[in-house]
């Protein structure tokens, strides 16, 4: 039994999405749409053992593939093993994970979710609604800036898991979509 | 400076230095707001934070080093100030300002003198002209002989004739008296020239068996300062801290005032707030020389705290709400030794990293141990990050006393499943030099070779 | 007194302070037995001690009541004193006087004083020849109304008249004023021949809302006796205490030295040994009485320790050795708060014990916390010895950032597996009256009884 | 994994033999013969749950199966079990427990075993001579006392656990016995 699986009040639902390389790339092209290119690395070298021998413009050289993908993708499928056992435990949480059988849009990004692209427009889509790969289906907002997601998929739009305005954290399900 | 009510703090990290300020805002009665990768679902900061928000997967460039989803998070959970702890974001001028220009207090000192200290040629140049004593030598390209022997008579034998183009111990030569001088320089320049192509030579002073001291201060932001004495960590291997202690075996209560002097004027002269620590070498002399200051909370700063009863992260939210420091620098008394281990998932002879389940687990408790960690049984060690899993830190009234009670609270510290440092430091504890305080930053050079040479 | 040099102790213990101990004895470079019987085959003082002996099955009288057991396992492991912890054997004149027989120093005082002190009424004479304030009242059964008056007046109002053949809170009647005095004497009379068959009953001077205040005391083979100051341990329930804090939030400095003089003076008087504990009630007014005497190590002795940074085990153990206390009255200063909390594996409700596996476990760390305790993930809490599975123990500069530190070491201290008295402690921390330091004996009862109103 | 499981130098074998009553018994026997009748129970009172409602006579009462005997009657089962696991754990360390097949001769106390009446005499059993109940198989001595132990049992010595002289805690097998 794992000390930190007891979920307390307050704390906001952890999601079971697994590491995978295209997840790193999409998110990576997103960090750097923001434009943050520059990070301090001096003393995190000392603190980070995976990223020590890293050149100072780390992040874009991600998309690349470079020394972090490389090292860590060994130790990847460890993680994700573990991941899916303690899904198990913390499966009635979240609603979201109960449909197994829907490909999940997820967010990409910390921030806040609409459904629309202004507040008297109507929604990108609604349940019933066919996506195909390019079809935006929300807006996250982070730090000010207005990021479209977009469904990468073909299907039908069968559950949407977040309230407008809500806020929502990395790989939290946004939509449930039966592929076509 | 006006004061700020932090009702809630986001904390840009992970492990133990989350718990840590973690339990300080509780004891403040702030909320706290845990950010974790994906990796870290299970870990204890996420537990014991208010709120969690996951902010990205395993690798710490896309979570914890990732400023746009750390502000995004802050901004959906209102929190009004960011601590980084030590390590990811703690000394990036840029997150310090992303996060003034989101209006949302970071608490450390101002983005600009993160950025000043972070540059060593700046660091040392502004503190030059502080008054800290800088490691004598040539700033300039030895041009002849006669130069040479007049900056090495400047500032005394030994000196130590460096490549332009050298680094990491390649083209160096100690010169121990005026008579090698000449011959040294010839040699060195040839040398040079040999290995790099360039025989464009310094010369520094050369201290044989330096000790790394460092000095604890303490800002607020209406330009009050005091300092909390030295700690002591010249126990390194590859200039990682293997374990640090307060006060240092070999710094008098004048050399500590003349340390702590240079640090608190320095700090006025640049407008330091917050948390800041100086490093210096310290020569067997008494001389001592600036190296470098962190502009954040450091690992070791709990010896600090058990030997002057102050909490630092405390007086760093203290200070980010705008109040000044609640002591003078006549309230500050240091009360017997402190010592920390730095408890590794490592393998203690080869220092590979040993991630992995922690299937069983032993704290030690009793007079005098403290531990901070963030690892519990059934927890993985995750290989993502930092291969550190506790600090074990003791208190007691003599420094003898202070190396007994670690021996018996590593002896109790058990950690099962994976590998950890914890039987090298019983066996620096057990080190006679260790014991009599005789050492330098080379300690740990000579130990393993004393060790090597036992074994054979 | 002659020094004796002690190599090897024999602690007839089990548990966290069997542990606690062990932990001296290692700092000090003293070799531990642990003694166990078979359900401790896997508890901690057996693992951490040098050399461990089987003396028994699970029952305590059989074990670590087996006085022949432990003298023989001392016999065979050449232990040459016996450390005896608290509760078991601690008070047992007759184990003192057996460890003397077999040449094995007993730690702790001479068996003669265990005797004296172990004797409630003879401790009560003893104490009064020694000039130690006693609750007073009548020595005989009342006779009269005249001879009730005279003493009434004497002791002052309120007083009790109690049955004398009564008890556990049966016929007893308390008297506020002269008024009453005569017809609450007949009734009491009257109940006490009714409800026992004895019309005898006593009067002693009755104070509404005592504090359990004790005095702690350490003395040396060669007279010299010092204090270190109050515990507050009115936080009972049935007797039992729950936590316990120093300094006392009640006691002024001057209470303090007229109450540690008292003792130190009785000390002196029956030529007292070792660590001991006066035991007081204290009266709203100032005026003290004693209950009794200790003379052992005490569950509470951390919250002095923290308070004093003396090592009381450490004292008693060098006492034992023939040594000179180490310091005198005017080095002892208190610094800051000190609490402790008890973890029982007990429904914190109902109070009945939960022993069982423990599955999941989180000793809290940070600045200020020490938990003394011998559990650890997958320890079995065996149903056979007292519930106490954890000490929780915090220390800071005031006491209302000890309660704060407690409140947050509290909740970060995990049991998972059985119930414990975690949830109790986190109530009464955040309760008014405790936070405000005014309660007596009765706050449990109170509290309690508030805790019910309140969920009506 | 046990925290306490991992067996130290130095520290003496534990031996796993389960609670009975008739063991019980006979411990309260001995117990009782070296006449130490008197505990304080004070202070035990208000440490030990179990047992805070005994009188001053404990000891001499435990033949006769008063409180403390009833009252843990219903745990005993449950820590038996818990023997029996551990045991598994440690079988390996403790030679004696390999013969699961013969009768163990255990030291009822902690003490110094001796094969002889006196260091002249040839000593009581020998691995080959048959026993009886009656038969004496060894001396403990405990406090100066030498404490004769019989064999309880009919059969054939084929074990001799332990050396002349060795101090042996409780519950230690010293004999191995065929039954007959």
């Amino acid at each position: 039994m794992s000390i930190a699986s007891n979920r307390k009040k307050g704390a906001r639902s952890r999601v079971e999405s697994s590491l995978n390389i295209s997840e790193i790339h999409e998110i990576a092209k997103l960090v750097e749409k923001y434009g943050f290119t520059e990070f301090e690395f001096e003393n995190e070298k000392i603190r980070i053992r995976l990223s020590k021998s890293l050149p100072a413009q780390f992040i874009s050289a991600i998309p690349t593939q470079t020394p972090t993908a490389a090292a860590t993708s060994a130790v990847e499928t460890k993680v994700s093993a573990d991941s899916k056992e303690q899904a198990v435990q913390e499966k009635s949480d979240i609603e979201a994970t109960l449909d197994d059988n829907l490909h999940k849009i997820t967010s990409p990004i910390v921030g806040t979710f609409y459904r629309a692209p202004a507040p008297d427009k109507p929604p990108y889509v609604e349940v019933g609604d066919k996506v195909t790969p390019d079809t935006v289906v929300c807006i996250v907002e982070a730090m000010k800036l207005m990021n479209e997601i977009k469904a990468e998929v073909s299907g039908e739009v069968v559950k949407i898991y977040v309230e407008n305005g809500q806020p929502v954290e990395y790989g939290q399900p946004l939509f449930g979509i039966k592929l076509s | 400076m006006r004061k700020r009510e932090i009702k809630k703090i986001l904390i840009a990290n992970r492990g133990e230095i989350a718990c840590r300020i973690i339990w300080t805002c509780k004891e403040m009665g702030i909320k706290t707001v845990a950010v974790h990768s994906e990796a870290d679902k299970e870990a204890l900061h996420v537990r014991f934070a208010d709120e969690a928000v996951c902010i990205g997967p395993a690798p710490s460039a896309q979570s914890y080093l990732n400023i746009p989803a750390i502000i995004s998070a802050a901004e959906i959970t209102n929190a009004d100030a960011i601590h980084p702890g030590y390590g990811f974001l703690a000394e990036s001028e840029t997150f310090a300002r992303v996060c003034e220009e989101c209006n949302i207090k970071f608490i450390g000192p101002r983005p600009e003198v993160i950025k000043a200290m972070g540059d060593k040629v700046e660091a040392r140049r502004t503190m030059k002209a502080a008054g800290v004593p800088i490691l004598p030598g040539s700033s300039e390209p030895i041009k002849s002989v006669e130069e040479a022997t007049k900056i090495a008579k400047e500032i005394g034998f030994p000196v130590i004739i460096k490549a332009a183009a050298g680094g990491g111990g390649r083209g160096m030569r100690i010169v121990r008296s005026l008579d090698e001088l000449a011959s040294s320089l010839e040699l060195a320049q040839s040398e040079a020239q040999a290995a790099f192509k360039n025989s464009a030579v310094y010369i520094e002073k050369y201290i044989e068996r330096p000790r790394h001291i460092e000095i604890q201060v303490l800002a607020d932001e209406n330009g009050n300062v005091i300092h909390l004495g030295e700690r002591e960590c010249s126990i390194q291997r590859r200039h990682q801290k293997l374990l640090e202690e307060a006060p240092s075996p070999v710094v008098t209560p004048e050399l500590r005032r003349q340390m702590g002097e240079v640090a608190v004027k320095a700090c006025k002269q640049i407008g330091y707030s917050s948390a800041g620590t100086f490093e210096f070498l310290l020569d067997e002399d008494g001389s001592f020389y600036f190296m470098e200051m962190n502009t954040r909370i450091q690992v070791e700063h709990p010896v600090t705290e058990m030997v002057t009863a102050i909490d630092i992260v405390r007086q760093q939210i203290r200070v980010a709400q705008g109040e000044d420091l609640g002591f003078r620098q006549e309230d500050i008394q240091l009360f017997g030794h402190s010592i920390e281990c730095r408890i590794n998932a490592e393998d203690p002879e080869t220092f590979t990293p040993s991630p992995g389940k922690i299937t069983g687990l032993n704290i030690p408790g009793g007079p005098g141990v403290r531990v901070d960690t963030a690892v519990y049984s059934g927890y993985v060690v995750p290989p993502f990050y930092d291969s550190m899993i506790a600090k074990l830190i003791v208190h007691a009234g003599t420094r003898e006393f202070a190396i007994a009670r670690m021996k018996r609270a590593l002896e109790a510290m058990v950690v099962e499943g994976i590998k950890t440092t914890i039987p090298l430091h019983l066996k620096i504890m057990n080190d006679e030099s260790f014991q009599k305080g005789d050492f330098s930053t080379k300690f740990m050079e000579e130990f393993t070779h004393r060790k090597g040479s036992a074994e054979n």
